[in-house]
């Protein structure tokens, strides 16, 4: 299986280009937005785990290493596609137009976190394992009754293949033919478990076998082949063709969440060595490089202008209004029920009571 | 009967069908999804002939995968479709409890109204029609509690029909639960074309000073046929047939308690942890200087719904609401 | 996917043996066993398709054509293996040892049917679909910790295939190297729901693939290929090398339940050509013929036996004391709570007092 | 503190480290299943230090799969061993509630005793302790109401062992909740080896005769701090730790409560369909006569448990306690 599923490559370790049919789709813009991205997305998330730590968010999930999944897999989307994403996939979501700060809510502890900006079908994040692979069959279904040509892409992790609701959700699209693309990041751990413990099976691809879909596995730290092959896989679903499974294989350099020690599990000693050898940054940089794109002044400037923009966020999420808990009430339903109607009154009087 | 809109003599299994197929002619954003819905019409025959009618693609077969095909829907529903789900029996829901718990009962609080769940789960429920084992759970209280969700669960075929047409065109999820004892049981006149049940409001049956029977579904034929014996005894009961089971009709509830002041509540689910024990905390928190005796509840035990030849014993009877009535009123 | 699990037969539809390396092991006592539990099995079903009519047990799952599949599978087991059956598998389960009296009691709404004869290890049909699976592994893993040669066979239909369950209990087998026998009865119908809308792939064996494990297809009307193939998974299984996903290609020519109308779905004509063409007894049946085997006296009296012997389980039923509510009450729980106790204590108490 | 039996200072957390480790000493059956539990010790650390102490075989890693391993701990149970099963957070056990509704707590009363299903389902729940979303439910109400289940919630180190190993040991499936806020909250002396606590007794945590109040798990430091600033006033309550929540303590509740004649129960779950009903009911049914005031409920509101910020809106705290109370008591 492993051979018939073998890791894809276009850009590889050294960042020299092994599939050069793809030569001529890498424009410089493509490139810069890329590495852009990869930037905005990695100072990011080192601020969140700092922030973190200074205890001004709650418990963070970082996904530093899974960078080029994220932004390759997002910038592949069109405008109007819609994004079903986990908990470790704000990197996704923020190249998708979620803005920082409220990603910053979220890890905040505000329901305003899972607001996406106006017009843009980004679904909250999933926290419980695989739930959202279902939804996002029946979302992709819903556009091809409607006949549009908008496609839909899922993000799940290894662990959440062992769920019913992968297999069921893509059993779903795969009978319905609905235009979705499960996008699996392999990074080979499920919190402290490894992939091995999670299935017998080598790869995650293979899976796709089950549901007469095309699987393909790809090296998830390469941005092009990630950028490339989601691309193709959303043009198979907007032309009729189904789903595809996509498993990019890849690597969390940190803990699972700000509460979790890898050193219980795994020896950091790995993590260290792929940074040094196979990170996603350091490989489109050395592609750029070797191809005369890289500017050193440019780069600094990308980092100059992502730091002032994740600052002003967080300088917006120190200034967001307090939590109101009226907002708790407010949403449950359209009108809400007698029941809330009078427990937010009791309560909001006992609070004001309190207070005043 | 003479009235202003036509009607047609319908079983409760009749009238969902009719309210389906209303839908579907109304709204094109309705779509059925179940296991043997289409081309069989259900297994109570429920979607009958609305395959036929409106297609495949309005009236679908799914694989056999409740969170599956419950979560599909969820999806739907977040991309401008008013899905109708069918779970071909309550008891086979629970595959889809964390769909439903987490994401469709959620979604409108988590994102603050941004995404919205507007779907109906459909769910037979019930026992007593000698199904083989497993197909009777009665566990209407498990969603109760679940924030987010409203439940409704309609005893005549009017109201089957005008509420499951509310309930589709609710802006959130609803679970509506058939009693499928009372499907083919009796027949009513109920309107053609579309008209509306309000949900939340329960519906007096008939009115007695002397005491407050309450129940919802296949209890409530079971809850007059009790109060009807009472009457020849001269004990004069308010039956109250809930109708929507999230949230209680608090105000019809509390002002026939406060009347009567004594209560006997009907509830076919295991005593423990049921709807019931809601209700008695209502009329605790409403009625409390009112009530002359303990409220009665005459139950499902705590044991689980049994195999068939067990159900008549399993089952609350009439006999057995006619007691805890005169218990209560001689209390 | 078809080329390569491709349905194999050991006995073709004339009933000549087509693979010969099993002929050494296809003994007359085998054979004379197989045909006298075919016989028996369909006999019983269809007594109770009649009693089912008449009123005298409640509604009924007949599994008349799969009668080589649950014959065949059953026989292959050893007397310590355990049995997870569903609804349908009440063949199986008569094979392995549960009385007809008991099958009957189930039918008749009585938790007596549940109950199977002393030291036998088959658990209680299950109703709601693939949940079966999961445990089904369990228990598979409790015999491999205990050091035991035993191994379990469980049964689900093509309809299970779609479930959470089936996944999850394929991937913890396989995971845990359980001595476990996945045995899919592919009757090609879920109720009404034919297989091509249950899933898109052409076969349930390439499932297997998803989890690394042995699947393979066989005619499941083909008493020879069903029985040797699950005694090698059964070996396989035994020795330590895991699971195996057997799919049995069958068709069941009656009503979904006696509840069901298949006309409505289906068009019966099938049934009868499948009757005339691949029915499981007239295969054996053939064979014998063919082999010599075949003896109409010692047919007949296979037949007579077994009239007789169901006619007796029916009259044990017909005789059998009435239903007692107290054992709704008795066996919740090992002691019963205070609430169960009271519920039964007002309940008894009530109802002598109506009787009485 | 000199006693007989040598103790331990514990924290909640590691009460139940302790139970595990002694029973998987005691009994060759124990076989713990989870996510994380193995290697890294359980995400809470409750099962740090077992695997190595007992092997893979005894402590094992699953595939994140709540159904599968949930499923397949029934069939080892049915196969002669004693699973207990982590699932990682109680909001993560839906995926499961079919494989324990319909199978662990139904399998004895379907064979009449003749298949049994021994086995522990821990689960850390509540909110309070700024975990991310959907992290933090308390659907105590859910297992409640299903027939064959027990379910246990301790509140103290000493009850979190001494029940835990009372589960493990029972014939029959039991939900044993593990309150996350006090895992590390406080510490309490906790005897070395085997001792049990018995199933279904709740604890007397504080005399008074002016008013019953009644809380589990995390509520339980609640109630305290309230009854505490109500004796303050001169307000003298008993404090019931219900420790099991199936079933009730009913002759605690009812001789408290027939001496007070006034309740105060806290809740951390939802109000509607809440275990506080049933104990509405419980009241109801054996001290309706005794009653001087409605009970009062102080419960988590019919809203999905909120983001962290706004938590602690959402949980009882001492001071609506309290509010209760004088409410009560001023009935
Ligand atoms: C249903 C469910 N079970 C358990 C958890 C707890 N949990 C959170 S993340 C996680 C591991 C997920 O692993 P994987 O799918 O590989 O994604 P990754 O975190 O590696 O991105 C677990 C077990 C959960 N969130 N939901
Ligand atoms: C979880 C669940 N959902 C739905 C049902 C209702 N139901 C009973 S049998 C059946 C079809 C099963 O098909 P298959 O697995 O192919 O087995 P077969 O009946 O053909 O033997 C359905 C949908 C059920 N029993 N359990
Ligand atoms: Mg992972
Ligand atoms: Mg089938």
């Amino acid at each position: 299986m492993e051979r018939q599923f073998p890791i894809r490559q276009i850009m590889d370790e050294q960042g020299r280009i092994v599939e050069h049919e793809y030569r001529g789709q890498i424009t410089e813009e493509l490139v810069m937005a890329m590495y852009r991205h990869l930037i905005r997305t990695r100072t990011f998330d080192r601020k969140c785990v700092s922030l973190q730590r200074q205890g001004r968010i709650g418990p963070y999930v970082p996904f530093e290493g899974q960078e080029a999944c994220q932004v390759g897999s997002a910038l592949a989307l069109e405008d109007e596609d819609w994004m079903f994403p986990t908990y470790r996939d704000h990197g996704a979501m923020m190249t998708f137009g979620r803005t920082l700060t409220q990603t910053l809510l979220y890890w905040k502890g505000r329901t305003e976190g899972c607001i996406p900006p106006q017009g843009k079908k980004i679904v909250p994040p999933y926290v419980p394992i695989a739930t959202q692979l279902p939804q996002a069959a029946g979302a992709a279904y819903a556009e091809k009754r409607k006949g549009t040509k908008n496609a839909v892409i899922v993000y799940f992790g290894d662990g959440a293949t062992s769920e019913g609701d992968f297999h069921e959700g893509l059993n779903f699209a795969s009978v319905f033919n609905a235009p979705v693309v499960f996008f699996n990041q392999n990074n080979q751990y499920a919190i402290s478990v490894p992939i091995t413990r999670q299935m017998k099976s080598k790869t995650i691809a293979q899976k796709a076998l089950a549901y007469d879909i095309p699987g393909i596995r790809i090296d998830g730290n390469d941005i092009f082949a990630v950028y490339f092959h989601t691309k193709q896989a959303l043009e198979r679903a907007r032309n009729g063709e189904g789903p595809t499974l996509i498993e990019a294989v890849t690597w969390r350099y940190g803990a699972h969440t700000t509460s979790d020690d890898p050193s219980k599990y795994r020896d950091q000693e790995e993590s260290k060595r792929r940074r040094e050898t196979t990170d996603p940054i350091m490989r489109l940089e050395r592609f750029m490089q070797r191809e005369g794109f890289w500017d050193e002044n440019w780069a600094n400037d990308v980092q100059e202008r992502v730091n002032a923009e994740v600052e002003q966020a967080v300088a917006e999420m120190d200034r967001y209004p307090s939590a109101n808990p009226e907002d708790m009430f407010d949403y449950v339903f359209a009108e809400p029920t007698w029941t809330i109607a009078e427990q937010k009154q009791a309560y909001m009087e006992w609070k004001r009571g309190m207070e005043g | 009967m003479t009235t202003a809109v036509n009607t047609k003599t319908l079983t409760l299994v009749q009238a969902v069908n009719d309210a389906l197929r209303t839908m579907l002619k109304e709204r094109d954003d309705v779509i059925l999804l179940g296991e043997d819905i289409g081309k069989n019409g259900g297994v109570f025959r429920a979607t009958e002939g609305l395959q036929a009618e409106f297609g495949e693609d309005r009236v679908i077969d799914t694989p056999l995968s409740e969170a599956g095909f419950t979560g599909a829907a969820i999806g739907m529903a977040l991309n401008g479709f008013r899905p109708v789900v069918e779970i071909q029996f309550l008891g086979f829901i629970y595959p889809a409890y964390e769909q439903i718990m987490t994401h469709a009962a959620r979604m409108r609080a988590r994102t603050m109204g941004h995404f919205t769940v507007p779907m109906v789960i459909r769910a037979p429920y019930g026992a007593g029609v000698r199904a083989p084992e497993i197909h009777s759970d009665s566990t209407e209280a498990l969603f109760t509690h679940m924030p987010g969700m409203k439940v409704i669960c309609p005893a005549s075929p009017y109201d089957a029909k005008g509420l499951l047409i509310a309930a589709i065109e609710d802006p959130d999820p609803v679970l509506f639960l058939e009693p499928m004892r009372s499907y083919r049981a009796f027949r009513e006149e109920v309107p053609e074309g579309k008209y509306t049940v309000e949900i939340g409001k329960a519906k007096k049956l008939r009115e007695g000073d002397d005491v407050t029977v309450i129940a919802w579904g296949a209890m409530v034929p079971v809850a007059l046929k009790a109060a009807e014996s009472a009457a020849k005894k001269g004990i004069h009961a308010d039956v109250i047939d809930l109708r929507t089971l999230y949230p209680l009709d608090k105000d019809m509830i509390a002002a026939s308690v406060q009347k009567t002041g004594r209560t006997v509540i009907v509830q076919e689910a295991h005593a423990t942890g049921g709807l019931a024990s809601d209700i008695v905390a209502l009329i605790n928190d409403t009625s409390f200087l009112y009530q002359k005796a303990p409220v009665a509840r005459v139950t499902g035990f705590d044991v689980p719904v049994p195999f068939f030849a067990y159900e008549d014993d399993y089952l609350p009877t009439p006999a057995r609401v006619l007691h805890a009535i005169e218990k209560t009123v001689n209390f």
